[in-house]
This record gives structure tokens, sequence and C-alpha cells, in this order.
């Protein structure tokens, strides 16, 4: 069993390797010279002398492999480095600015999965009746909806026909509100359909006809359908938060909530890169994690070897 | 039955998908004013007669941008999916079929790349790669041929255990004619089906990092971008906004309709 | 000699249709108390349909005629009536061995479910008792394990016990012997017919298989395209079959040559 | 009659996870030429891995397979496709679903393309010659299996291994596709390994008879003396079970 954990941490920390590897890379071919940036963002005459003094300073003469190695052991010891823009370290803004976008993320996550679990549930008991066309029509139609639109929607018809909000979210409760609301909405269409793809194709296994035919209780014929589709649900969550993060950048731009989201997209157009390469190693390390432990529990919860 | 109401369905959702194809493709007739063209005195006109859509906090005119827009976001939604279809359909296919080391490698990068959040990574490289419909294709690129290859892969593999490959391979065929004549055939369904609902996430995709600034660059026109640069001033124009914004919806609706009805197709 | 029996399940002038096909038409018969009817017939002759109508099953949809349990009509009667009567009053039993139980469960879990749909407490002795019939050794250990650890044979065994354990007066069952081989297929038999004369059920046993029918049945009825074209006492049937589909049916059985 | 194909000690495991079960253990097997050899058992016993690697499609882990002599143990099923074909149960999926009928059985002819030849083996197999430009989809079991039977022949194949081939199939259809092998057999044009788990059916087209019984070969012999005076007790239980199942 421990060798299994092993072969799973060993994977994990390849992976993220690999993607910090990408990540600094990336950086590496990124047009434009980091340094003369910084001098003209800060408005200080670029003179070939300063330009050097700059690179040296921040350490873009070492070869590639070297830097790459000095920001590997930092980003290990949770130094991000030094921010482009103001000097300040990287670090504590990028957790600072998680909580917040946690707070956001997480809520709407919570809202969307019982929301979308209780209508898909409703859905398949009342398999084509009118509530399950309804919920299939509305899945479908938020499925389709880019998080961006129905937040430019909603700000139009809350905030400025009905005037029920202010259009720019003070942090507090009542702010929260409306980003929640546009990030749920595309989720909860999206795990609506794949709950109930899921829930139908183990209704439709022959145990299920074999409970009926046993006069077994329509309660506990429907434990058993839900948790055996458990497994799958929990992957198809892992996956989910990927475009959760994705998402929570838009709405946090759109609604000026002060995340991550917010802070890595103020410093694309500062060309800011350490703070970007912190955000992606932050969110691509939590996605996999969430990916892991989907995968184990998934493989809990039905032990049955790969058919 | 249920089959010719469905294949009903398909017909009407895939003329109308054709329509906004042909509207976008030749948005030059049917649009008459230019996209790009600012004018001072018309600054966000209301929607009139020489302006259906009225006119953006430029003056422009939102009905010929929203055609030409859709052209850019529509263009590069398919050039995108082909792409990726074609990469990943021929890399699962390979996989699915040789298995071996090959699969080992290839989908491990497989798994490495699906292990980033894909509009996490599309940020950053578009972020740092600079704007440009390109850097945000490429983004997209990256992970999107990965469910290619996997759905072509995991096909692949359960059209090889079938007895007429076996018969093939009694009968004298190679591998190749094998994959060409006979895998190949088998799996462009599913495969095709999972490209139609692609286009929808794709699009959604693409608009998205327009919105953000790291699609399209201005003035070019495209969905994502005008609901930006709209939703500042949307108390004044919303026009500006509310257009795109249905185009992208009913665009997104269509072709989501259009994979949703072959996917029941198939399985009727 | 069968007239004075009493009636057990009474099909008059059925018509239904499976998945928008019309694959049963107005079949009529009548099950006595107590005996063992098999309805042979060959794929897509409608049998299997004919099964799930008799236990309402909701992917059957009746055109006309009536199916009669006792006094209860089966095709008028509603979702929760249905549910009551499927167990204890009419039991079925599937091809597929592992289609009784939701195979990552453990077995004793899913029978405390059965024994609490129908108001009773779980009946461990009761189990046992029925698992010794069926030749099940240790049933404790197999109680604890989960159906997807077990083989063919045994998972029918279970799914067997999983009927009787309610002691249902009418048992369906569907070619619960085409998935296993044949010398598990006859050890299975003779234990379901051990178990039939304790709880003195009627069993409709449903199979393609002419030779099975003939050791268990004492009426067998021929189902071709939706229809009973004859019915009639097992021996009479194979000795002068009057019905020119049953006639070519019995000639195309491969015989044991050489005997 | 000299013997046509033969596999000596032939071995075979396969290993899933960390455990690795035996499946064939030094069988031996011959079939003469105009032959048909049955080969009973019950599920587990090995009777398809046995076919599977007398076609090449798999390797034996060790033994010998012979084709009038000649050693052809490690080739691959392209050179085994020229002197044997292989009937699957389940005849629909043994055709490509996109392809015609025609088409298919052209493949099989390895460049042959005799449509007098197609025609004459399709009235043989008692099959409307219209059927040819079907897709396998819309034929039945029944016409697949005879389908397959034209294409096994059209290829020149000298040895038939038939794979559980008629179990799939209704009583009524089985007899029909048991009719052709008959008329075949009658003619001296097929010599044949028919696997089942049906005894009776293997009684009553099969010359010798060879039961299987957890990857070992537990009896073999002429088919009157299988039957009527079984030495195995695992071959008299088959027997037996079958004999009450007989309708006389």
């Amino acid at each position: 069993m421990i060798k299994k954990v092993l072969k799973r941490i060993l994977t994990l920390v390849v992976i993220l390797v690999i993607l910090s590897f990408f990540v600094f890379a990336l950086m590496y071919i990124a047009p434009g010279d980091p340094a003369e940036k910084r001098l003209t963002s800060q408005g200080v005459a670029v003179t070939k002398k300063v330009l050097d003094a700059e690179r040296e300073r921040l350490g873009l003469m070492k070869p590639f492999l070297v830097r790459y190695g000095e920001w590997l052991f930092s980003i290990i010891r949770g130094d991000f480095g030094i921010s482009f823009k103001d000097d300040m370290p990287v670090a504590p803004k990028l957790l600072q600015g998680l909580g917040r976008t946690a707070v956001l993320a997480l809520t709407s996550l919570a809202v969307s999965l019982i929301t979308s679990f209780l209508f898909a549930v409703a859905s398949v008991l009342k398999k084509d009746g009118i509530a399950d066309r309804i919920i299939k029509v509305f899945s479908f139609v938020s499925n389709s909806l880019p998080n961006f639109l129905i937040s430019v929607l909603l700000m139009y018809f809350l905030c400025i026909k009905l005037k029920l909000f202010p259009v720019i979210a003070k942090g507090d409760l009542k702010g929260l509100l409306l980003p929640v609301l546009s990030l749920s909405i595309p989720m909860i269409g999206r795990f609506i359909r794949q709950m109930r793809a899921e829930f139908l194709s183990e209704m439709s296994k022959d145990y299920v006809a074999g409970m009926r035919g046993r006069g077994v209780k329509t309660g506990y014929i429907m434990f058993n359908v839900i948790r055996n589709s458990l497994g799958h649900i929990f992957t198809i969550i892992a996956l989910q938060t990927g475009t959760l993060m994705g998402g929570s950048v838009v709405i946090e731009t759109i609604f000026r909530w002060p995340g991550i989201g917010k802070l890595v997209m103020d410093s694309i157009t500062a060309r800011d890169y350490p703070v970007i390469m912190g955000f992606v190693v932050i969110m691509g390390t939590i996605y996999l994690i969430i990916n892991q432990i989907a995968d184990v529990l998934s493989h809990r919860l039905d032990p049955r070897p790969e058919s | 039955m249920k089959k010719k109401k469905l294949k009903a369905k398909i017909i009407i959702l895939s003329v109308l998908a054709l329509l906004l194809l042909l509207m976008t493709c030749f948005a030059g007739l049917v649009a008459k004013n230019d996209p790009n063209a600012t004018s001072a005195a018309a600054i966000r006109t209301a929607p009139c007669a020489d302006y259906p859509f009225g006119t953006d906090n430029l003056g422009r005119c939102v009905f010929s941008r929203v055609l030409y827009g859709g052209r850019t976001t529509i263009t590069a939604t398919f050039f995108l999916v082909a792409v990726s279809f074609a990469a990943g359909t021929l890399i699962g296919m390979i996989c699915g079929y040789h298995g071996g080391i090959i699969d080992g490698i290839l989908m491990r990068i497989a798994d490495i790349m699906l292990a980033f959040p894909q509009m996490v990574v599309a940020i950053a490289v578009a972020g740092i790669l600079g704007g440009g419909m390109k850097g945000a294709m490429i983004a997209l690129g990256i992970t999107m041929w990965v469910s290619f290859a996997r759905l072509a892969r995991s096909h692949t593999f359960s059209l090889k255990k079938e007895a007429f490959i076996k018969a093939a391979l009694i009968a004298g065929k190679g591998d190749i004619y094998i994959i060409i004549v006979h895998i190949l055939p088998n799996l462009l369904a599913p495969v095709l089906t999972n490209a139609l609902t692609q286009i929808g996430t794709t699009m959604i995709g693409l608009s998205g990092l327009s919105f953000l600034g790291l699609g399209v660059v201005p003035p070019t026109a495209e969905w994502g971008s005008m609901i930006s640069e709209g939703r500042a001033y949307i108390q004044i124009a919303p026009w500006a906004v509310l257009y795109p914004a249905l185009a992208t919806l009913i665009t997104i609706i269509i072709f989501n309709c259009l994979g949703d009805a072959v996917m029941d197709y198939r399985e009727a | 000699m069968v007239a004075d029996k009493e009636k057990i399940l009474k099909i008059s002038g059925l018509s239904a249709a499976y998945e928008d096909a019309n694959v049963i038409n107005s079949v009529s018969l009548d099950v006595y108390k107590g005996e063992v009817l098999c309805i042979v017939g060959e794929s897509g002759s409608g049998k299997s349909t004919l099964i799930k109508a008799i236990c309402a099953d909701n992917s059957v949809s009746v055109e006309e005629g009536s199916i009669t349990y006792k006094d209860k009509v089966v095709t008028d009667l509603k979702a929760r009536e249905v549910q009551k009567l499927l167990g204890c009053e009419i039991g079925l039993i599937q091809q597929n061995p592992w289609g009784a139980f939701n195979p990552i469960r453990r077995i004793d879990v899913q029978f405390k479910e059965t024994f609490r749909s129908h108001g009773k407490f779980f009946h461990a002795e009761r189990i046992k008792e029925i698992f010794e019939v069926l030749g099940l050794k240790d049933p404790d250990k197999i109680l604890k394990m989960r159906p997807y650890e077990l083989s063919g044979g045994m998972s029918q065994r279970i799914a067997i016990a999983a009927a009787f354990v309610l002691n249902p007066k009418l048992l369906l069952c569907d070619e619960i012997t085409s998935a296993l081989d044949v010398t598990i297929a006859m050890q299975v038999m003779q234990q379901l017919m051990e178990l039939k004369k304790q709880q003195e059920t009627t069993i409709i046993m449903v199979t393609h298989n002419l030779g099975l029918a003939k050791c268990i049945a004492d009426r067998i009825a021929i189902m071709y395209e939706g229809k009973i074209v004859e019915c009639a006492e097992a021996s009479d049937i194979l000795k002068d079959p009057q019905d020119e589909y049953t006639k070519r049916l019995i000639s195309d059985v491969p015989r044991l040559r050489a005997i | 009659m000299d013997i046509i194909l033969e596999g000596k000690k032939l071995n075979k495991s396969f290993k899933t996870g960390e455990k690795k079960t035996q499946v064939l253990c030094d069988v031996d097997f011959f079939l003469k030429e105009g032959e048909v050899l049955g080969i009973v058992g019950e599920s587990g016993s090995g009777k398809s891995t046995l076919l599977r690697v007398a076609s090449g499609l798999e390797k034996p882990d060790s033994g010998e397979l012979l084709y009038k002599g000649r050693d052809y143990t490690g080739s691959s099923p392209r050179q085994t496709g020229e002197f044997l074909q292989i009937l699957f149960q389940d005849a629909e999926s043994s055709f490509d679903p996109r392809m015609t009928m025609e088409r298919s059985i052209m493949e099989a002819g390895r460049g042959k393309k005799d449509k007098e030849e197609l025609l004459k083996l399709v009235k043989m197999a008692g099959l409307d010659e219209e059927l040819l430009k079907r897709k396998p989809g819309k034929l039945s079991g029944g016409q697949c299996q005879r389908m397959a039977i034209v294409r096994a022949f059209y290829s020149g194949a000298e040895i038939l291994l038939c794979d559980e081939m008629t179990s799939a199939l209704d009583v009524s259809t089985q007899a029909q596709v048991m009719q052709i092998m008959q008329r075949l057999k009658k003619e001296g044009k097929l010599s044949a390994v028919f696997v089942s788990h049906d005894i009776a059916l293997v009684s009553e087209i099969c010359d010798r008879i060879m039961v299987m019984k957890d990857g070992r070969c537990v009896e073999e012999g002429e088919t009157p003396e299988v039957i009527g005076s079984p030495k195995d007790d695992h071959t008299k239980e088959l027997i037996e079970s079958a004999r009450k199942q007989s309708i006389g």
C-alpha cells in the first residue's frame, strides 16, 4: 500500500518540477527585456550602464539553468522572489490574494455543488417529466454561458436596471453575491449535466433492475446509485476546479475582487514576471493536489480493478 | 421514430450554424460600415437606421463590428479545434494501436499537460507571450489536443480488440493499412462528435482571453474584447455590450445544441 | 388434473411494446399454483418482455389486455403498490449473475435493505438456511464479501437466495443459467428446485434451451414472434408437438450422437 | 489422411497484475486433412486460447506448432493466414461495420478479385446476393456467420478454426449454419477445429473430440469412443449433463 502512496507522491513532485520548468522557460522566451521594462516603468532613463547594473541586480546575467535552479530552490523555501513593480517580496502578496480568492472560489463551489446535486437527483427521479425538461434546458443554457458574459448581464440587470447592488464590490458579504453568482451559474450547468449523465448510466445497470425486482424502496436504490457514482463525481469536481481558477481571474477583474486573480492580471499588464510565475506554480500545485486526492478517493470508493 | 426527430433537429441546427458562418465570413456584403472606422460625431448613438446596433465609445458601428468580430472568433475557434482534432486523433490512434513505450511517453506528456488548469496556463502564456490571437490560440491549444488524444486512444484500444481487426491481420494486412482503413473510419464518428462539443468551450475560452485583453489586439473586432470595452460605459450605451454578448451566447448555444443532438443521435 | 388447481396468475389478451417495438401481441396464459411453467423461445420472441410486463417494469408499455396476480391487476397498480408486491409476492431473478446486487457494496448490507424495504428485520438465520440448500459453504464469510469478488455460479446462487429470502409465491426466472457453464447450471437448477419444494413457490422459467425446460418443467409454452404458439404438459409437447414452429425447434436441437 | 495441423507441448500463461495464471499446460493436438476435431470444455478451460495460439494471433510461451510438418510456431497472423482462417463467436463484429460485406470478403482474398467464385460461395451458403452490398449491421447473426464461412473459403484457407461459432446464435439459426458445415464436410472440403462448450453439438459434427479442463487435455479420441465410453470424470460429467437435457 505504501508503495502506491510513494509512487503517487513521486509523480506529483516530478510533474511539479516540470510545471516550474515550463513556467520559467516561458519567461525566458518572453519578448522584451524585463530589466529594461522595470527601468522604464519606474521612469529611469535607460542607458547601457544603468541597464547592465539593473540586469546584474536582478541576476539576469547568470546562465539559464543556474537561474532556474536558484529560482526553484527559493520557491521551495517559499520565497517567490521580488516583484518587478515595487520591489516588495512576491510571496505575501500572492498568499494574501490566494486567501481572498479561496473565499470566493470555495463559496461558489459549495453553492454550485449543492444546487446541482439536488437538481441532478430531482431530474433523474422524475426522468422525462416537466421538471427534468426544465432542468435540462436550464443546465444547457447555463453551461453555454461564459462567466464574463453572465457578470456583464447580471451587472446590467441587477446593478443598473434594478439598482439592487453596487457596481463595485466593496469586499463585504453583499459584494460577494454577484461574483459568486457569476462563477456559480456556468458551474451549476456543467455539474448538473455531468452528474445527471453519471446517475443515468448507473441507473441503467442490471443491479438497479435487480433491486426493483426485489421491491427495494426507491430511497435505497437512489442511495446505491449515488454511492456508486461518487467516485466519478469527485474526479469531475477536481477537473472543474481548473476552470474555476481561470474563471475567478476573470470575475475578480470584473468585480475588482482583490484576490490572486486580480493580482495576476495587474502584474500581466505591468510585465511583473515573478508574480505571474508564482501564480501559475501555486495554482498548478493546488490543482495537482486536488486531482490526486480525487483519484485516491475514487479508488477507495470503487475498489474494482480497472476493467 | 426518435431517430427521425433527432435527425431533423440536427439538420435545422446545422443550417443555422452554416448561416452564422456565412454571415460572418461575408461580413463585407452584409455590413455597410467599416468596422474600424471611428466617427467623432456618432459616438454612442442608439440603434437607428444607418447603425442597426448603434455605435460604441469611439463611434464605430457595432453591427459591422459584431459581424467582423464573429469572423475572428469563429475562424480562430474552428482552426484551433481542427488542429487539436488532427494532432490529438493522430497521437491517440498511434498510442492506442502500438501501446508500449510510445504510448507510455506520449500519455505521460498528456497527463502532465492535463495537470495544469487550462485557463491558468492560457493566462500565463498569453500574458507572458504578449497579446494577439496567436498567443491565445497557442495557450488554449497546448491543453486542448489532450482531450482528443485520450478519446482517440481509448476508442482505438477497444477497436483493436474487435474481431474484424483480427480477421484483417489474418488476411495479411499491415499495421498502417489497418489503422487507415479500419481504425480511422470507425474512430471518426465519436471524435468528430467530441470536436463539435469542443467548439462551444473553445469559443468561451478564446472570448474569455480577449475579454481580459490577452487575446485580440485592438482595434480588430472580437466579441470578447468588445464586451470588455463596452463594459465601462454600460449605463450610457448598453447596446455596445448587449449585442456582442447576445451574438456570443447564440453562437455557443447553436454549436452546443448541435453537439448534443449529434451525440444523442449516435446513442439512439 | 390441472383444471381444479387454484390459478395464481392470469394473462389475458396482453399486447405490449418494449423500446417502441411491438413485441407481444395478444398473449393469454394461465399459471397454476405450485407448478413450474417454462416459456421457451428464441431471442426476439418477446419472452423477456413478458417477464418484465408481469413485474410491471415501466420500460414495457402495455397496449391492451391485462395481467392479474391473485386478485390484483398488476397492469393497473401504482408504483407504490408494485414495490410492495415485488419481493414478497413476486420474485425476480435475472440472466446476469451480478445483476441482483450492487457489485461494490457488502452483501449483508444489501440483504438488510431488501428486508427493511418490506418492513422486516434482517434475518441472518433465514439467509443461512437458504445458503445451505444452495450449497454455499461458509455463509458468514460470503455475507461480508462484495459481489464483484464472486464467481458467476456463486453470484447467481446468492441472487436466488435474495429472491427466496422473502418467500415469494410466484418466482420469475429470466434465462438464469444462460451465463453459467452447463455443469454448474444443472447444480444450480437442482438446488433451485429444492427451495421451490420447501416453499411451494410457483416458478415461471424463461429460457431458449428446450432441453433445460424438459428437465424441470411441468408445462412448457413455446413463444414465437410475440405469440404463444403452443402450451402443454412437458412430456406431451416433446413427444407429439402440434405447432409447425415447435416441431422445427425440437428437430433443430443438437442430439448427443452415438448414445 | 495425413496430419495437416499439429501442436506439441503448448504452454501459455497470462499476467494480470502480480497474479500469473497458467492457461495452457503441455497441450498436444493434431488434425488430419478432411477431418473435424472438436474441442470441448467449460469457460476457463483454455479451449479458446489454444485456438488463438494455433492461429498465430497469440504466441505460445513454449511448445511447437506444425503445418504439414513445417514449424510455424513464431509466425505472424499474416503468414498463418495463408493456410488457415478463424470464425469468431460474434460474427457481426468479425466484419468492419463501415464496409460492405463484398469489400470485406474481397479484402481477405489477398488481392484476388474473382466475382464468380464469390457468387458461387454465396449460393453455396444459401445467401441472397443482395446481402453482399449491405453492411454487417443490416444482417442477422446467422447471415453474418455464413458470410464469414464464405470469406474463409474465398481466402483459399485449407483449415478452419471455429471459436464457439454458433454459441451466440438461436437454435434454429445454429442448425442452418451447421447444415452448411455438414455439407462442406461431406464434400471433403472441410478440415476444421471446432471449439464449443456444447458437447451434443460437437458430437454431431466432429470425427474426433478433445476434452479440456483447467488448461489440460483430459481426454481425446474418436467421437463414438469418447461419448460412448468416457474415461475421464469431467467428460462423464459433461456427457451426463448433456444427456439430462437431451430431448431424445
